[in-house]
């Protein structure tokens, strides 16, 4: 009976730094496997969702991956980027998939040289290059006077879009400016008091969680205009809370989930399982956007799973696994993320995202799904997976 | 030269950097009476944060009533710190202390977060964040409110090592024994040290709180206490009000002119070549004590 | 029982200064030394794999650690970033082209070199200080780690390293891995308790002890705190390079954070100041413990059918990390090595009680 | 400072150790000042004076610890101003501290074999290759410490820690790790110190044999007039820094200035 | 020895046991009385346990990871065996530990205010302090400077005075002329014998100058090897002849040049 279950390692950081977002990814992918066993499985075969804590730590990540390796996972994801670095090479070596959604390497959507790693879902550099597009497309159409900051954590994960940045900027002939705030982005005082000497059109934000809510606060110090200010994609219901629902209004978003509890597979979670009570977890969590990120990640890995088995058959393998999510077309999960095209030299499926803005309540789309500058985003891609190679 | 934005700059810091003394006014305080190093003072700082959190937002307490309570609580748990964990350890060798406080600090971390769980939440003081002016300078009043509270706390504990009590923890800090002998009572004397200390703690968690965000991120100022801490002497209260606000002002207008030079992220380099070089200089800070050693 | 005193006579010099003067002591260390060779035959994969070798490795390093720390009385807290240099420069020199067997030295002495810069904070300050020293020359590390894409490969700070190579041998397997840190580890503790009974070891804790009074004994405080830096960061280095060779396969600047360099510290200090039994066991208890809790409070937690927070799950681990490095100082201060011994001199005049001349 | 070279003196021909115009002042305070004396071979050199007079600080200019401001300290006609002590030590002088400085982290043997750290060559390759390197050194070294260990009657304590010692043996031990180091001049700041009077005899007797048999000059401080006027063949009288009498200890006991400074009604 | 003393004694130690660390026996069987009023002398070589014995009157044990593991300590009538140090001190013993523990980043002046207990008023502590400082001139002049950079003697004095502002009945000091110039040993002990005859207050001395501490006391005890092996009063003691060749010495004269290097084992350890 065991041997037919269909295991997902979740290697998360659920003590330290990214706490802001495993518990709620974790409980979505615990509910959309209940839903999916409820239902038959897939294809009858009952999904399992492992849940390890690795505290950020990469010699405890790798513990985990080895030891659910052993315990017959093959299908990964670790959600933190150092850990997932460290896993890397041994995945790529023991051939087993790992899902790497939204932190990582970037440019590990080339699925030609990540063979086994499947970062469904826009890279950061994707994101910012859609963001540019997007602050063009709001300046008319032209972005030479235009003045752009960028204010990011100083860390990998806020430097990961300044490259990009620099190539859009002599592009486009737009001025980009850098505000470095320190971990863990509490301190902003000064980037804020440089802002408002620069005037820039727009602030494009490489925060985390609480780094929001003190820009926020710093906004409203310096009299910097909340609608110019474009948050990455990781910016929570959590966050607008703790900035205030009414202050809030008009800070926009990247994402490429869709937010709220009207998305359908949301809805059906909530009206199936926690209407009764009997939901993975807190409904806390489930109102969340971070909860419908889960579910895009999961819904697309269930999505391939089905797939793989219906075509190749059962036992599922990394490699029937491999050829069904590079065969993923045009998946959007029923309208929680946007449409992915996953394929074998691209792994990310397309990079699109789309810009939301808050009104007070909720998240209003501004444009439509879509990637800009696949071109040069693609350049930066290429040229820095080259220096990777498996030996 | 943008003098404004300078003069701006250098406010902005020397109020940051205020906020930095209420932390490290926290370490001070402990060894100023017992010759430790606190370095659990961001776990207390963290479980101070909580508790009121906890009290205003999960039982409903007005913030009026949630601080004090608070502070009872926190002073409670310094008395608990030193009965459980320190007690034992009098006169042991400063790296096993050191080992000690960071295991509490750990452990501190891990069960606040255990019980509260990583999310960030928020602390309302009610503080207005619209802006403050003097002149052309844009000021934070929670900024002000912050270093209002510090100033307050520095005049009190000045005072406070006036008083015969105060003397008392100085006397503890130099030699156990000989105030075993003059029937102090180092055990008390030392726990009343961690009991005022994780007030302080408290203090500064609330402030720090409602600028970042409750989390556990309020454990990263460590760093930038122990800084302000061992450049003002580590066992000078005054010191750590002067050293706060001179590591602001230059952590602030020095990463202004560092960050373009270096592609960003100079604070924590400045924070930390200013410890190295006061360390290297001047051991015992600006305000701190000598040590008398003798052959 | 096993462990006798009586009986056991020295009659000259060289029996006298052996390592171990009891048999049964010799005994024992003979065991586990074949245990050691043996285990990739007796120890499934995963534990050699993902819990030996690491336990190998991390002691070497604690080891290095302990010299400085325990020995040389030191305190340290910018260790992980040292074994980052070791690592970086490895496996650059690796990459370059460089044979591993000189990969390695060239790692180690880069380390050293950048240690001993450590050292000459240790020259002007001590205890606490020097403690916050180091932990600020950490946090100058990381940055520079963390902003020179030059030495950590890239914008993603992460550089692949080559194929472990020793000998002309690529190394590949489990157990070949196994068996170069298992060879490393061994080197090391030989070298620490030769330290143990040489004029060097004297010297080290004698400026531990009072550097005035080493001083005018002829003992150069100065030197031979440079040299505990040094030779601390050699294995320091060697063994960062290692870690990432055998088990990361992949330097990335989180490796060598300052947890793990509080982590380190934690180690030696659980494990017992100066004690290389203490570190073997501090480092089983501090790297192995989390993972363990983790395993015993998630299984306990679904077995009993509780609908346990997993954030709550999660942080559970944690606190009794700080506990149990709380606990062990509360019940032994000179840590897991003086448990140890405790155990030992028990065993050692039982079943009578205590035995005092 | 004078050259290295050219320090040979005619009037300290012959003298093992000779300070001359010594001055030294922690911040304002002149601790000490004007000091000369001449210690010759196999001398016993007695030095008293009411506490803080200086006499610690004047050992402490002697072996470099607190080098003079003033003055010239020679050790067999060497100068060896301001030397740092691990180099005054390798040229043969050794001492004993008032506070007692043993390394409690270790035994009594290992203590004393400490004292042979400059007749041996310590370093990391040797330590790594013991057995090829310095297992032959260390057994050398051993058998000299355990000459001295007979010869100071520790032969029952060689294994045990300093730490849990009686002051009296400590005080011995420390008397033998600077025996072993085989010093021309040997410094003891108040080695009798809270002894009764029999331990003193001890002592004292430990002192004439080391002379003796091992032909050691000593400097000696105490607080003890017997011991001083017992054993030394000459001393020397400090008060506030300055030098108030010296020569033969009997007649010195009786200067005026010594018996109010210093000695005071009491007389023991 | 009972039948000496007239009235109830203040202090008496009974058959006293100490263990340090649980296994180390440092005293075995220690019995002494304080009279009331009078000074006590204790003897004895190196390690004999003399401050083992003052450690555990003054509850000062524990710090040093020992305990007393039989026999009782009376104080004034009531058992303190098992009581805190500083509750003993509140009771009125106190204890001055060899070695001039002063604390040194403090001034003398506020050395002697760490030491007054919490009930005492401002006025009457600042009556003690001018008491102090009227025994010890020396102090007064070095009130307001750090009291570590004080000569050995003049912190000497400190800690004597510390122990006074505690109001102990029984003041205990450990070899308080420990490395002091004989002269300063001369006015210390004079100025113990004033204070035990102006304020009554009674004396316990640890001392390894035997000459001078039997001067000034009525009795002395003997400990060897963690006993009493002897003890009468003062004269008794100076008229016993081991105790004049191994504590008094044979005057100024001793010629160590004669020692012998075995010398005579003591007649009470045999
Ligand atoms: N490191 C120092 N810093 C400042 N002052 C010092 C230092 N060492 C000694 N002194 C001062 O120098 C003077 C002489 O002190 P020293 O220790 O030499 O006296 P001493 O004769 O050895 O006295 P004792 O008999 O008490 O040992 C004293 O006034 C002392 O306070
Ligand atoms: N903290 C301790 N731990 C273990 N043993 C101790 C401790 N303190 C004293 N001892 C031992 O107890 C015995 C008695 O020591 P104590 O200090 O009472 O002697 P003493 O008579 O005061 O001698 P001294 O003249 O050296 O001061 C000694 O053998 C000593 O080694
Ligand atoms: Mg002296
Ligand atoms: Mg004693």
């Amino acid at each position: 009976q065991s041997e037919e279950t269909i295991k997902f390692g979740l290697c998360f950081d659920l003590s330290k730094s990214y706490t802001f977002v495993t518990p709620q990814v974790a409980q979505a992918a615990q509910d959309l496997a209940m839903y999916t066993n409820d239902n038959g499985g897939i294809e009858g075969h009952p999904i399992e969702i492992i849940v390890r804590d690795h505290g950020n730590e990469p010699q405890r990540g790798v513990e985990c991956y080895e030891q659910l390796k052993r315990d017959g996972v093959f299908i990964f994801n670790f959600m933190s980027t150092p850990v997932t670095n460290a896993v890397l090479p041994r995945a790529m070596n023991d051939e087993n998939i790992l899902m790497q959604s939204f932190v990582g390497r970037g440019d590990a959507v080339d699925g030609e040289v990540f063979e086994w790693v499947f970062p469904v879902g826009p890279t950061y550099w994707q994101q910012a290059a859609n963001d540019v597009a997007f602050i063009k497309d709001q300046l008319d159409g032209d972005l030479s006077d235009a003045k752009i900051g960028f204010i990011y954590l100083d860390y990998p994960f806020g430097q990961e879009p300044i490259e990009i940045l620099r190539t859009l900027s002599e592009r486009e002939g737009f001025e980009l400016e850098l505000y470095p705030v320190p971990l863990p982005g509490s301190d902003q005082s000064s980037a804020w008091s440089s802002i408002r000497r620069d005037q820039p059109d727009y602030v494009i934000s490489w925060l985390l969680a609480g780094g929001h809510v003190v820009a926020s606060k710093e906004m409203r110090r310096n009299r910097f205009p909340i609608d110019r200010y474009i948050a990455v994609n990781w910016f929570n219901e959590v966050d607008i809370s703790n900035i205030g629902a009414e202050e809030a209004t008009g800070i926009l978003r990247g994402t490429n989930v869709a937010g709220g509890q009207e998305v359908p597979i949301v809805r059906l979670m909530l009206d199936t399982y926690y209407a009764d009570g009997n939901g993975s977890g807190p409904e806390s969590l489930v109102r969340d956007v971070y909860y419908n990120t889960g579910m895009a990640m999961f819904s697309t890995a269930f999505e391939a799973a089905r797939i793989a088995v219906a075509e190749d058959g059962w036992p599922l393998t990394p490699e029937s696994m491999k050829t069904a999510y590079e065969s993923l077309s045009g998946f959007d999960g029923d309208g929680v993320m946007a449409p992915v095209t996953v394929t074998p030299e691209d792994h990310g499926g397309g990079g699109k995202t789309r810009i939301e803005q808050w009104d007070g309540e909720n998240w209003v789309p501004l444009t439509d799904w879509s990637a800009d500058y696949l071109d040069i985003v693609w350049e930066v891609i290429k040229e820095s997976s080259e220096s990777f190679s498996v030996e | 030269m943008d003098w404004i934005f300078l003069s701006e700059l250098a406010i902005n810091g020397a109020l940051t950097g205020l906020l930095y003394s209420l932390f490290a006014i926290g370490l001070v305080l402990i060894y100023k009476a017992s010759s430790v190093p606190n370095l659990a003072q961001a776990g207390l700082t963290m479980v101070g944060a909580y508790v009121v959190l906890a009290l205003a937002r999960d039982l409903g307490l007005p913030l009026w009533l949630a601080i004090p309570i608070g502070a009872v609580i926190m002073f409670g748990l310094g008395f608990g710190i030193e009965r459980v964990a320190l007690r034992r350890l009098a006169g042991r060798p400063v790296v096993m202390i050191l080992m000690m406080t960071l295991g509490l600090d750990i452990f501190l971390r891990g069960t606040t977060l255990a019980i509260w769980g990583g999310t960030s939440r928020s602390m309302e003081l009610g503080v207005s964040y619209d802006p403050l002016f003097l002149g052309d300078i844009f000021i934070s009043r929670i900024h002000v409110v912050g270093a209002a509270v510090a100033i307050g706390l520095f005049v009190a504990f000045m005072l406070f090592f006036r008083t015969r009590t105060g003397i008392k923890l100085r006397a503890i800090a130099d030699d156990y024994m000989a105030s075993w002998s003059v029937g102090i009572s180092v055990e008390r004397g030392v726990g009343l040290s961690w009991a005022l200390a994780s007030v302080v703690a408290m203090a500064a968690g609330v402030i720090w709180g409602e600028i970042q965000g409750v989390d556990q991120a309020l454990s990263l100022l460590l760093l930038k206490g122990l800084t302000v801490a061992v450049l003002g002497g580590l066992d000078s209260i005054l010191g750590a009000v002067v050293a706060g606000i001179l590591l602001g002002i230059i952590e602030n207008v020095g990463a202004d002119f560092l960050d373009p030079l270096v592609g960003g992220g100079s604070r924590e380099l400045i924070v930390a070549a200013v410890l190295i070089l006061t360390v290297m200089i001047r051991p015992h800070g600006l305000f701190g004590r000598h040590d008398i050693e003798r052959v | 029982m096993f462990y006798r005193l009586s009986g056991v006579h020295h009659a000259n010099y060289v029996s006298d200064s052996r390592i171990f003067k009891v048999p049964a002591d010799r005994n024992l260390a003979v065991f586990v030394l074949l245990f050691g060779l043996a285990a990739p035959f007796i120890v499934p994969s995963l534990y050699l794999n993902s819990y030996m070798l690491p336990w190998l490795i991390w002691t070497a390093a604690a080891l290095g650690l302990n010299l400085v720390t325990g020995w040389a009385g030191q305190l340290h807290l910018g260790y992980a970033a040292v074994m980052a240099v070791g690592a970086y420069a490895s496996i650059h020199a690796a990459r370059f082209g460089i044979p591993w067997e000189f990969a390695l030295i060239i790692g180690g002495l880069a380390s050293s070199v950048i240690g001993s810069l450590f050292a000459f904070a240790a020259l002007r300050v001590k205890g606490l200080y020097l403690a916050l020293t180091t932990l600020a020359m950490q946090f100058v590390m990381d940055w520079v780690l963390t902003h020179s894409p030059a030495i950590t490969g890239g914008s993603h700070a992460s550089l692949q390293s080559p194929t472990l190579a020793l000998l002309g041998q690529d190394i590949t397997s489990d157990t070949g891995y196994y068996y170069v840190a298992f060879g490393w580890c061994v080197l090391v503790t030989i070298f620490m308790l030769n330290l143990k009974r040489t004029g060097l070891g004297r010297a080290l804790v004698a400026v531990r002890e009072k550097d005035f009074a080493a001083a005018i004994l002829g003992v150069n405080s100065f030197y031979y705190k440079i040299l505990a830096f040094a030779t601390s960061s050699f294995i320091a280095g060697v063994s960062g390079a290692l870690l990432v060779a055998t088990f990361f396969f992949l330097a990335a600047p989180e490796q060598f954070s300052v947890a793990v360099s509080i982590q380190v510290l934690a180690m030696v200090i659980v494990g017992g100041l100066g004690s290389i039994i203490g570190s073997y066991l501090g480092v089983a208890l501090i790297l192995l413990v989390p993972g363990i809790v983790n395993g015993i409070v998630s299984g306990g937690s679904q077995s009993l059918g509780m609908q346990i927070n997993v954030e709550t799950l999660a942080h559970i681990p944690n606190a009794v990390y700080g506990a149990l490095i709380v606990i062990i100082l509360l019940i032994e201060p000179l840590g897991l090595g003086k448990l140890y011994g405790n155990i030992r001199d028990y065993l050692m005049v039982w079943p009578f009680d205590q035995l005092r001349k | 400072m004078t050259d290295k070279r050219e320090t040979k003196s005619h009037a300290d021909d012959g003298a093992i150790l000779a300070c001359s115009g010594i001055e030294r002042r922690f911040g304002g305070i002149v601790a000490v000042t004007g000091v000369d004396f001449v210690i010759h071979p196999k001398e016993i050199f007695g030095l008293v004076g009411p506490n803080g007079s200086g006499k610690t600080t004047l050992t402490n200019a002697i072996t470099g610890f607190y080098p003079p401001n003033v003055g010239t300290v020679r050790l067999a006609g060497n100068d060896i101003t301001g030397t740092a002590p691990h180099k005054v030590a390798k040229l043969g002088v050794a001492r004993t501290f008032q506070n007692l400085a043993l390394f409690n982290g270790m035994s009594v043997l290992d203590n004393i074999l400490l004292g042979r750290h400059i007749h041996m060559n310590p370093g990391v390759l040797r330590t790594a290759l013991y057995w090829w390197a310095a297992q032959r050194e260390e057994i050398e070294n051993r058998k000299v410490v355990e000459e001295v260990i007979e010869f100071l009657q520790l032969e029952s304590i060689r294994h045990e820690m300093v730490d849990g010692l009686p002051i009296g043996l400590k005080k011995r031990v420390e008397l033998a790790r600077a025996l072993v180091a085989e010093p021309q001049m040997l410094i003891l700041d108040e080695p009798m110190a809270g002894m009764n009077q029999e331990e003193k005899g001890y002592m004292s007797r430990f002192i004439l044999d080391a002379r003796a048999e091992r032909g050691v000059s000593v400097l000696l401080i105490e607080h003890h007039m017997d011991v001083i006027i017992g054993i030394c063949d000459r001393m020397l009288a400090l008060n506030y820094g300055e030098m108030i009498a010296s020569g033969i200890p009997r007649e010195v006991v009786k200067d005026p200035r010594v018996i109010e400074a210093y000695v005071g009604g009491a007389h023991d | 020895m009972q039948d000496k003393v007239e009235a109830q004694p203040i202090l008496s130690m009974n058959s006293v046991e100490v263990l340090y660390d649980n296994v180390m026996l440092a005293i075995k069987g220690v019995s002494v009385q304080v009279p009331k009023g009078e000074m006590i002398a204790l003897l004895g070589s190196n390690g004999a346990g003399k401050s083992t014995t003052l450690k555990a009157i003054s509850g000062l044990l524990k710090a040093e990871r020992g305990r007393v593991s039989r026999g009782e300590i009376k104080f004034e009538g009531t058992d303190i065996t098992d009581m805190l140090a500083q509750n003993r001190v509140a009771q009125g013993i106190c204890h001055v530990i060899e070695g001039r523990r002063v604390f040194e980043h403090l001034t003398p002046e506020e050395n002697l205010t760490a030491a007054a207990p919490s009930g005492m008023s401002r006025s009457a502590l600042n009556v003690e302090k001018e008491k102090i400082y009227n025994y010890f001139p020396r102090l007064a002049e070095r009130r307001n400077s750090l009291s570590g950079y004080l000569s050995g003697g003049e912190q000497q004095m400190l800690a004597i005075g510390r122990a006074l502002v505690t109001q102990p009945k029984l003041l205990m000091l450990d070899e308080p002329s420990l490395g002091l110039a004989p002269f300063l040993v001369a006015e210390i002990f004079g100025i113990l014998q004033k204070i035990n005859k102006e304020d009554g207050m009674s004396v316990l001395l640890v001392e390894q100058n035997a000459l001078a501490a039997l001067e000034i006391v009525s009795e002395g005890y003997l400990i060897e090897n963690g006993r009493v092996v002897m003890n009468g009063t003062a004269e008794a003691l100076k008229a016993n002849s081991d105790i004049q060749e191994f504590y008094l010495g044979a005057g100024e004269g001793t010629d160590f040049h004669n020692v012998k290097h075995y010398s005579r084992r003591k007649r009470w350890l045999s």
